[in-house]
């Protein structure tokens, strides 16, 4: 396995949601005066980072940070509102509907929700074969059929249960059906936007295993999304942390959990309820993460650091590379305070 | 005494298609100041138990056997304005999604205060100073103020903080969470679960917590309850089910957890998925699932078995004992 | 390393109608006498109404059959009635039961056409306005909002008033139907137009739409194949109640004398027709067509009430 | 609020417009103003100087605008039949239109919200199980026809109640003439609101129970219990404040269609009003009396519209006037 060649290039992305209505929502009094108003949600301010051949990249966060936000730009599901995504050496967040044709077969995705992902009027059957037949037009009747066959059998699910509807089907066994979905395509790049974390345990490690299991024999790479640090440790090569919308450290799975730099990371890591510890003993955050609405100045989680200066108030932080293989975004790490 | 006793609890669900049991000779103690959690998996009736015992179970579902006793007054036989008596005033409760739990057009201030007028003859004037007071422990900035804002205006660690608040109002000796943080941040679920566990100590509260996390639960409480469709396969001192659990489903959820394998390792999966109340199979109900499954398990329901200080409902765990017993005799 | 492929019971694909029978709809149905009976008496008004000319005694548009002197006959178990007319007859001499056996047929025609028409409009601009967003939509639906809250009724008396009044009441009798049926169509369409709106925004956030997305599918076929036929319950739901809507607003506006003409009558006209003999005793001209309609009606509303408890989209997690 | 007033300004003008248009091309299509003016014994070249008079041969646009620059001012014209200004044979028909929707507006309050609210919480008595059957019949009875059977049982059968008219009237402030301060108009107004109120009170007595019932389902609610607090507290402060938030919206549409319903009941009981005046001016091609109706309808629209939203805003804390949820 070549690890060292990107699969997917990420640079300076930024995605604002206008969330100021339409022309009259957006007129306001401001000292007597009318003015025109417009109010943006930044869910990404300018995130950049590589997806590594056959890795799997997990983004981990907190509701808003704008994670899922990542995720679906890069799948072409939103526009970005700035930056630069490169597959395979090609720009991709630019092309028309037609022309990244080609690479909707070689990118999927499996979503959160298994009750809402697949569509409630289609046979499971339908819904496997449409795209196959979708984006292979000179395949014939039985090599469609087959395939969806031998996916279904690859994702641990009967070919027989294709007739029904997906209310038949437990969360567990729509998620495997999802998953099926997304390689009847034979993709070689995977975004799962947080697919365990509206099931069970039990049946989460069902999932994370075939998810494991795909990734060997299709040689997948994954761009993970969750907010779960506990399976992050397990499922991931790297490991990216992202804060309101920034990056605040990407490190190597092993790094990051040994030794968290950011300060943020570590509050995170102090958070996860462990079985051993019997006497939870977190790093206690001020106050609550900020709206994207009005982002802070400076490093945007000057706010509720413990270690925040004058410095960390005005200047941005950008993501700087750090001798054990991580790259963190903090003036405390960069000057060697922390 | 205990101070909540519950016993062979039965809950019944009357739909269309019939009477469904959700809950099933479900039993267990709380005693004053303890912190007790009950586990599952969605569907095993751990809510269901929870709001069962301030007989808060809404329609079709029932209490249809069993008893609860709270400090020796049996609640099924209160009257409807005894019930009301305790609910709120000796036993609270903090529901799960904070966002849904407030009435979105009272404030918060008329929201605290009915609270305490429904339960003491006081005036309003005194029961807003309570209510701020209140909000203060629960490290709510500037209360004064907060207290005429509506829910909409607070992020939703603050409203459960305010729903924390509103528990401590009456000085309540139980109080009783139904996955409290399950709708919160990570960052914030810590800060909320060990606001609540420092407020239970310090005013000696019992606590019953519904969870799903086993990292809260042995983090949290001192005994643990584990509920698999409506009934407790197992239950005793938390440190013991955590580090040394009896029950192969109790085990396989354990086991299940990613920090238990080493990473990149396939992990420990429980097969199949928990059966719906309607078609639970025959004997025990895991029986399907486990992978030490003898013939008695598909026909007769275990019984609880000792082990250590915990019940367990396991045919296997028995056998086990029994033949431990024998050898040593 | 191998998954464990878990086995359903059945595996074979049941037949249409043993898959129908299986259904939610189908079972509760079985299970609901109010339904079967509403559903039973809808089939009942729908098949008088198509076999009309065939079932009536009397053919109320022929004027050879028509004698005044058999006006205001009253029903057959009244005193003074003649057995030739099972219902008696109104103030021109027709028998009741053939008049009202044609009345249905043209009320239940205007009523679905009307509806039809609504709803070909509604689906297109609900589907637009939802699926273009933006501008578009706050535009269709203001339009909706300022249309809805003039009422049906009042902008189908002013414009049928006005048509009346331009045309002049006979070629106006001749294209009362055409009329109505347009004036009730045009004036309902916000009520189509907002609840297809409405689902196809509910499902368009779903994840299944951006799974269809991801593979690439073009948002035509996304549109037509994939949203369009998860909004089909509450079009259902709400055409019953829009047809029996449709029939109550055309028999109003009949009743007006904005309706169908006399020699034509609906429903509606002949309630009309009979109101000003009930002062004098003969109730049955306007009480037995009154009956018909409200039943018809009411039949319509049970079945949409039935529909909306079955099929409330709550019910499915999907 | 700039936005809130603003679209209610452009929805109001909106509103006026599509009616002046559709209000001046009846008056322009309908009926030949001469005709009325002179009869028909004019010759034809006195006709011709008479319509470059009276501006009937301008073009369509200077038509339009000095037809919107008279009603600006009040000028609708003078109705045919009446020989008086439009707008004042329309005004003096307006208390009898509204006290007929306002006495039927009371009725539908009055018994929308307890039966609404009875219903909800006890969904399985026989009551609740009456109520609704009643209510779904209701619905499915045309108003006119409920008005008929009125007047068949309680005036022809019973000779109860008077079966037309307003009765006798008192004027309180300067010409309103009302009929709530005698016996007499009481018992005249008595049936017509009843019949009126016949289709609305089912629809919101609907409309009531459904969204109480979820109010009731909602996490909220259970909270309200598990704090102790009295079902009666439960029920009618935290329940149906929520409640009322949709039926508001709603119920304001509604009040504003009853005001088309009332050409209905008028129409049978004979009730002295616009909406029987309106018809009357139909029948008889009274243009500029059709095109007053409209506006004052219009006007009216417009007027209870923005009353329902300021009352949604007032109730809704999370609503700040501008339509949008914060």
């Amino acid at each position: 396995m070549n690890a060292q060649q990107p699969i997917l290039q990420v640079r300076d992305l930024e995605k604002r949601f206008n969330i100021s209505g339409d022309f009259l929502d957006q007129l306001k009094f401001q000292g007597g005066k009318i003015v025109r108003k417009q109010e943006n949600v930044h869910a990404i301010n300018g995130v950049s980072f590589d997806v590594m051949k056959g890795e799997a990249l997990c983004v981990v966060g907190e509701s808003g940070c704008g994670k899922s936000t990542v995720a679906r730009t890069v799948m072409g599901l939103l526009k970005p509102s700035g930056g630069s995504i490169h597959y395979n050496g090609e720009r991709i967040d630019q092309l028309s509907d037609r022309a990244v044709l080609p690479y909707r077969k070689k990118m999927q995705m499996i979503f959160q929700n298994p009750y809402a992902s697949l569509n409630p009027r289609k046979t499971i059957t339908q819904t496997l074969e449409e795209p196959v037949r979708f984006h292979n037009p000179g395949m014939s009747e039985t090599e469609v059929k087959d395939k969806v066959k031998a996916v279904m059998f690859d994702v641990g699910i009967d070919p027989g249960w294709g007739v029904r509807y997906p209310h038949e089907f437990s969360g567990g066994q729509r998620q495997r059906i999802s998953i099926a979905r997304a390689l009847t395509l034979d993709p070689e790049f995977v975004v799962a936007d947080e697919p365990i974390s509206a099931l069970d345990v039990s049946i989460q490690a069902q999932v994370l295993n075939l998810m494991m299991k795909a990734q060997e024999e299709h040689n997948l790479t994954y761009l993970f999304i969750t907010h779960d640090l506990s399976v992050v440790e397990h499922f991931g090569t790297r490991v990216a942390v992202m804060y309101l919308g920034t990056l605040c450290e990407l490190a190597p799975t092993k790094t990051l959990f040994a030794t968290p730099r950011h300060p943020y990371t570590q509050a995170l890591l102090s958070a996860i309820p462990r079985l051993q510890d019997h006497r939870p003993n977190h790093i206690k955050l001020q106050g609550e993460v900020p709206t994207p609405v009005n982002l802070p100045s400076g490093c945007v989680f000057h706010g509720r650091c413990p270690h925040a200066n004058d410095r960390c108030r005005q200047e941005v932080p950008k993501l700087v590379p750090q001798s054990d293989g991580s790259q963190v975004a903090c003036h405390g790490v960069e000057e060697g305070r922390l | 005494m205990a101070l909540l006793e519950v016993e062979n609890l039965e809950v019944t669900f009357g739909l269309r298609q019939g009477a469904v049991k959700a809950l099933r000779d479900v039993s267990f103690t709380v005693e004053r100041g303890e912190r007790v959690g009950i586990v599952g998996e969605s569907g095993a009736g751990k809510s269901v138990a929870a709001f069962s015992i301030l007989n808060l179970i809404s329609r079709p579902g029932y209490i249809s056997g069993g008893q609860i006793r709270f400090e020796g007054q049996d609640l099924s036989k209160l009257s409807s304005d005894a019930m009301r008596e305790i609910r709120g005033n000796r036993i609270a409760m903090i529901f799960q999604d904070p966002m849904m739990t407030l009435n979105p057009v009272l404030t918060l201030g008329q929201q605290m205060v009915e609270c305490l007028k429904a339960h003491r003859k006081i005036s309003t004037q005194e029961a807003r100073l309570i209510a701020v007071e209140k909000l203060r422990q629960v490290h709510i900035p500037s209360p004064e103020k907060r207290i005429d804002q509506y829910p909409h205006e607070l992020s939703g660690g603050m409203r459960q903080r305010v729903i924390i608040a509103i528990a401590l109002l009456l000085d309540p000796v139980l109080i009783i969470a139904d996955e409290p943080t399950t709708a919160l941040d990570v960052t914030i679920q810590a800060e909320i679960m060990e606001l609540l566990l420092e407020l239970c100590e310090s005013n000696n509260v019992g606590l019953v917590l519904i969870t799903h996390d086993l990292g809260v639960v042995s983090q949290v409480t001192q005994k643990a309850i584990v509920m698999y469709a409506g009934r407790v396969i197992e239950q005793g001192p938390t440190k013991e089910i955590i580090n040394d659990a009896q029950h192969p489903y109790t085990q396989g959820l354990i086991n299940a957890l990613p920090q238990q394998t080493l990473p990149g390792q396939r992990l420990n999966q429980i097969p199949g998925s928990m059966p719906s109340l309607q078609n639970i199979p025959a004997g025990c109900a895991f029986n399907p699932r486990c992978e030490f499954v003898m013939d008695v398990c598909k026909q007769t329901l275990p019984g609880f078995t000792r082990s250590g200080g915990c019940q367990v409902a396991c045919h296997m765990v028995r056998e086990m004992k029994e033949k431990a017993a024998q050898e040593a005799s | 390393m191998t998954t464990p492929v878990e086995v359903l019971d059945i595996p074979t694909r049941p037949s249409a109608w043993a898959r129908f029978k299986d259904t939610h709809l189908f079972h509760s149905f079985t299970r609901d006498k109010v339904a079967m009976v509403s559903f039973g008496l809808f089939v009942l008004y729908a098949l008088a109404a198509l076999f009309a000319p065939l079932i009536a005694p009397y053919n109320p548009y022929d004027p050879a059959s028509i004698d005044i002197m058999n006006s205001e006959l009253p029903p057959i178990w009244q005193e003074g009635a003649d057995p030739a007319f099972l219902l008696g007859t109104d103030a021109q001499g027709r028998d009741m039961l053939s008049t009202m056996l044609y009345g249905t047929r043209i009320s239940l025609m205007i009523g679905i056409c009307a509806v039809m028409l609504q709803m070909f409009l509604g689906v297109l601009i609900g589907l637009s306005a939802g699926y273009f967003g933006g501008r578009v939509d706050s535009f269709l639906m203001r339009m909706a909002d300022i249309q809805l809250s003039f009422s049906t009724m009042m902008v189908a008396i002013v414009v049928l008033a006005v048509f009346q009044a331009a045309f002049g009441a006979e070629l106006y009798a001749d294209l009362a139907i055409f009329m109505l049926i347009l004036v009730i169509g045009i004036a309902e369409w916000p009520q189509y137009a907002r609840t297809v709106r409405a689902s196809v925004l509910a499902e368009k956030h779903k994840e299944y739409v951006d799974a269809a997305r991801v593979m690439g599918f073009g948002s035509g076929r996304i549109m037509w194949r994939h949203i369009l036929p998860n909004t089909l319950s509450p079009l259902l739901v709400i055409s019953t109640v829009q047809v029996a809507n449709a029939i109550i607003s055309e028999a109003s506006l009949s009743f007006l004398g904005l309706g169908m003409p006399v020699s034509q009558p609906s429903l509606g006209s002949l309630i009309s027709s009979g109101f000003e003999y009930i002062f004098s005793g003969a109730w049955w001209i306007t009480v037995l067509p009154g009956i018909v309609l409200v039943v018809l009606v009411l039949v319509m509303n049970l079945l949409g009430d039935w529909l909306r408890d079955v099929l409330n989209p709550k019910l499915y997690k999907g | 609020m700039i936005a809130f007033v603003v679209r209610r300004l452009f929805q109001a003008v909106i509103v006026m417009f599509v009616i002046s248009l559709l209000s001046f091309s009846i008056q322009d299509n309908l009926g030949d103003p001469l005709r009325e003016l002179v009869g028909q014994s004019v010759s034809e070249e006195e006709r011709q100087a008479l319509r470059d008079e009276l501006g009937l041969n301008d073009p369509f646009l200077t038509q339009y605008l000095r037809f919107v620059g008279n009603a600006l001012e009040g000028d609708l014209g003078t109705s045919y039949f009446f020989k008086e200004p439009a707008l004042d044979v329309i005004l003096n028909k307006l208390p009898a239109t509204l006290e007929l929707v306002f006495g039927a507006t009371l009725i539908i309050i009055l018994l929308s919200v307890p039966l609404g609210v009875y219903s909800a919480i006890n969904p399985r008595s026989w009551f609740s199980k009456t109520v609704m059957g009643m209510s779904i019949v209701g619905i499915s009875i045309p108003v006119f026809l409920t008005a008929i059977m009125a007047i068949y049982l309680f005036s022809v059968e019973l000779n109860w109640l008077p079966s037309y008219g307003r009765g006798e009237t008192v004027p309180v402030f300067g010409s309103w003439e009302t009929g709530f301060l005698t016996k007499d108009g009481l018992l005249h107004l008595l049936l017509p609101c009843a019949s009126l109120a016949s289709i609305m009170l089912p629809l919101f007595i609907r409309l009531i129970r459904s969204e109480m019932m979820e109010v009731l389902e909602s996490e909220y609610v259970k909270y309200a219990w598990a704090k102790g607090l009295s079902p009666l507290r439960i029920w009618f402060l935290h329940a149906l404040k929520n409640t009322m938030l949709p039926v508001i919206t709603v119920g304001g549409v509604q009040i504003g269609t009853m005001v088309a319903y009332t050409i209905l009941t008028e129409t049978v009981f004979q009730w002295p009003g616009m909406g029987f005046l309106f018809l009357e001016a139909v029948n008889r091609v009274d243009t500029p009396l059709i095109v007053a109706y409209l506006i004052v309808v219009g006007a009216i629209f417009v007027i209870t519209n923005t009353l329902v939203d300021l009352i949604y805003g007032l109730v809704n804390p999370t609503v700040k006037l501008a339509g949008k949820k914060s």
